[in-house]
């Protein structure tokens, strides 16, 4: 739940990103990373296996600016995408404003989006929170491999766009995409509390 | 001697104007019959008022029972009288002796060694009051927080030293260190008492191999630390302490 | 040990006027052992006891000298004795204000003796 | 010292003045900064509480593992300064609270006035309120403004 301070006009969202196991979470953080003015970012924390395997989290803050007289700030988390680290992504994802869900666009991977979108769906019930409420935007990663080896956006959406939230293709290790996806969830999670539907404040 | 008492005292009695009452007086003073001596001095005195001997005699009969101002004036007559009374000069210079008054001590027992040089009395007097006089400058007698006696010190709540001296047992000197690890510890002596309840502290008692502190607090966030040996028993601390407690709220005090 | 240092404490609080002993850690001021009566805030006894000792323990060494063997805080409600006790252990006392300080002084020493 | 809430602020002020502690953080159990003392950058205050909320909930994970009774407060202690961390109930939820600390203090006295302060919020705390709507409504403009000039584009 994001905190909203009026005395100091601050807001802070936790925006989580969702998905399968190397389906290129990491590689949006570390994208925008690089990409955004050193002042408006704080130190890129990654909790990563030898093997670059996200163990627990990544996490990035970052300073949207001032909308409405309000510093706005958003931390990015990943979550662990393997299916034995259910217990950490239950911990990350506490308190989200809005979910990114990162869907591995290779066919082969078919299930494991299907299987982790589940999963994110299960976690939210479990802490109380309607999946339908919660702002939610879906990335189609790895777009940018041979047309044989992905399925293609249309036949992903049918898969899990059944709500039919805003989705993005995207090429998160170059960066194509993968800053329409965070304006989008941001829209949707600043609009939410415009309308007063969230947020713990003061 | 009790008999010429008897004697001079009948004497005295069947002549009120006669000289006698001097040796009577004086040998009154020297069995410790102060009241009956001063009770004949003073019949002498206002019968003979120009009477320098009578004076004296009636300054050291003062200065004996303690009447130290009383003695002085007495004395102070007598050389108006006759001044070179030596008498008045050894009086008068003991007198200033005991007062701390090294100057003046010194004229009156320069005077008295020339009117008398094989005085052996006065010129021992004269011999401590020139030593004393040759030492370097000593801080006033009994206040221990203008640096004079080691031992107490007297710390601010900055850890600052105000005032006193606590030294190594190798002579080197350890206020200031002392001090500015000792700040703050009456703040905590505060906060132990009242986070447990025991109402106010009053005093802090530390016992360490070969030296025994203890704490007090004169004025608010202000430590008053005493340090002795271990050969100053350990119920006799606090009443040390208190005394200099008191002493240290008084100095602060005069310092405004 | 811990055996032993719960008897040595129960042994401290016989002493009548005693309302609580007990073995610190010295520099993290946590307890060790404790024998407290009730009402006697144990943890607090033992940070604030470690802590005020820590602090004269400095001002000590800037005297030359060793660190406290023994601290007697006296207050108008009650007094807090600290012995030091060995391997960074202190062994505390509360006690009521009129407790007998000089049998309270006798028994933290020779139990803090008897402990290290 | 900086407090998302105000009436946070008279509790932690406390808790610094008693306790000696070089930092403070006070968060919610999802790592979102309630107040905080010493950082220098907002920035590192997150990650911090981040990192913070993120131990507390794998070492609760764990105790429910290992056992019935869950785990109090987490103390790691390093050679300079040692980092205490731990869980708590307010009117406002759980929150955690995570304190640096250096060889000025001590554990007892960190957790003795920590305990302290956590008294001193649930009384302070105030009721509730309604939650109401946070942005303007024509904040869409600079929120779009806002993402052109973060992200370039």
């Amino acid at each position: 739940m994001s905190l909203v301070n009026f005395a100091a006009r601050e807001i802070t969202c936790k925006l989580v990103y969702y998905g399968p196991g190397r389906s290129g979470k990491t590689s949006n953080l570390q994208y925008i990373h690089g990409r955004v003015p050193e002042a408006r970012r704080g130190r890129m924390v990654s909790l990563a296996t030898e093997s670059d395997r996200t163990l627990f989290f990544d996490f990035l803050p970052l300073e949207l600016g001032t909308i409405s007289g309000f510093t706005t700030r958003f931390q990015l988390y990943t979550v662990p995408g393997q299916v034995y680290y259910n217990a950490t992504r239950r911990l990350v994802l506490q308190g989200a404003d809005g979910v990114v869900f990162v869907a591995d666009s290779q066919a082969r991977r078919f299930d494991d989006n299907l299987e982790s979108f589940q999963n994110l769906q299960e976690n939210l019930l479990e802490q109380g929170i309607d999946v339908r409420s919660l702002p939610t935007v879906l990335q189609y990663n790895k777009q940018d491999l041979p047309a044989e080896l992905v399925l293609t956006p249309a036949d992903l959406e049918d898969a899990l766009n059944f709500r039919s939230v805003p989705s993005f293709s995207a090429d998160a290790l170059h960066g194509s995409g993968v800053f329409e996806t965070l304006k989008a969830l941001s829209a949707l999670v600043l609009k939410r509390l415009a309308a007063g539907n969230s947020g713990e404040s003061v | 001697m009790s008999d010429d008492i008897q004697t001079w005292s009948a004497q005295l009695a069947s002549d009120p104007g006669s000289l006698v009452f001097l040796p009577l007086a004086e040998a009154l003073r020297r069995r410790g019959q102060l009241d009956a001596a001063l009770a004949v001095a003073q019949g002498g005195v206002s019968r003979y008022p120009e009477l320098a001997d009578a004076h004296d005699l009636l300054g050291r009969i003062r200065s004996d029972r303690g009447d130290t101002a009383l003695a002085q004036e007495a004395w102070t007559n007598a050389l108006r009288l006759q001044p070179d009374l030596v008498g008045a000069h050894k009086g008068l210079g003991y007198l200033c002796y005991r007062a701390g008054d090294l100057q003046k001590s010194l004229r009156h027992l320069e005077s008295a060694m020339e009117l008398v040089p094989d005085d052996s009395q006065a010129q021992a007097a004269l011999q401590r009051v020139r030593g004393l006089l040759a030492q370097p400058l000593r801080p006033a007698v009994g206040d221990p927080f203008e640096g004079g006696e080691a031992g107490t010190l007297l710390v601010d709540s900055q850890g600052r030293r105000l005032g006193g001296v606590m030294l190594r047992s190798d002579g080197t000197d350890a206020s200031d260190a002392m001090a500015a690890e000792l700040s703050g510890v009456s703040r905590e002596a505060r906060r132990t008492v009242r986070l447990l309840g025991l109402g106010e502290w009053h005093s802090l008692y530390l016992e360490t191999p070969g030296m025994n502190l203890v704490m007090q607090e004169p004025r608010s966030e202000t430590l008053l630390v005493l340090a002795r040996g271990p050969e100053v028993p350990v119920g006799r601390l606090p009443l040390l302490a208190d005394r200099a407690t008191t002493l240290a709220r008084r100095w602060m005090d005069k310092l405004g | 040990m811990t055996n032993f240092a719960q008897q040595v404490l129960e042994e401290v609080t016989r002493i009548p006027g005693v309302r609580g002993a007990l073995l610190v850690s010295e520099d993290d001021g946590l307890i060790v052992a404790e024998a407290l009566m009730e009402g006697v805030d144990g943890p607090a006894v033992a940070a604030l006891a470690a802590s005020l000792t820590g602090r004269l323990g400095r001002a000590t060494r800037a005297l030359g000298k060793a660190a406290p063997v023994l601290l007697h805080l006296q207050a108008t409600g009650g007094a807090v004795f600290s012995a030091a006790g060995g391997e960074g252990l202190l062994l505390v006392a509360v006690t009521a204000a009129d407790v007998n300080a000089g049998l309270v002084r006798l028994s933290l020493l020779d139990a803090a003796g008897r402990l290290s | 010292m900086r407090a998302i809430e105000p009436w946070v602020e008279g509790p932690l002020t406390t808790f610094l003045t008693e306790s000696s502690a070089r930092l403070v953080l006070l968060m919610t159990s999802a790592g979102q900064v309630i107040a905080q003392h010493g950082f220098t950058r907002s920035l590192d205050v997150m990650a911090a509480a981040a990192l913070g909320a993120g131990i507390v909930a794998s070492t609760g994970e764990l105790a429910k593992l290992l056992g019935p009774s869950p785990f109090g407060a987490l103390v790691h202690q390093g050679t300079n300064q040692a980092v205490f961390l731990a869980p708590f109930t307010t009117p406002r939820g759980r929150w955690i609270g995570l304190v640096v600390y250096g060889k000025e203090t001590s554990l007892g006295l960190i957790q003795l006035f920590f305990n302290r302060m956590v008294e001193d919020l649930s009384q302070s705390a105030p009721v509730e309120h309604a939650r109401r709507a946070v942005l303007a409504e024509n904040f869409e403009h600079e929120l779009n403004a806002s993402l052109r000039a973060l992200f370039g584009r």
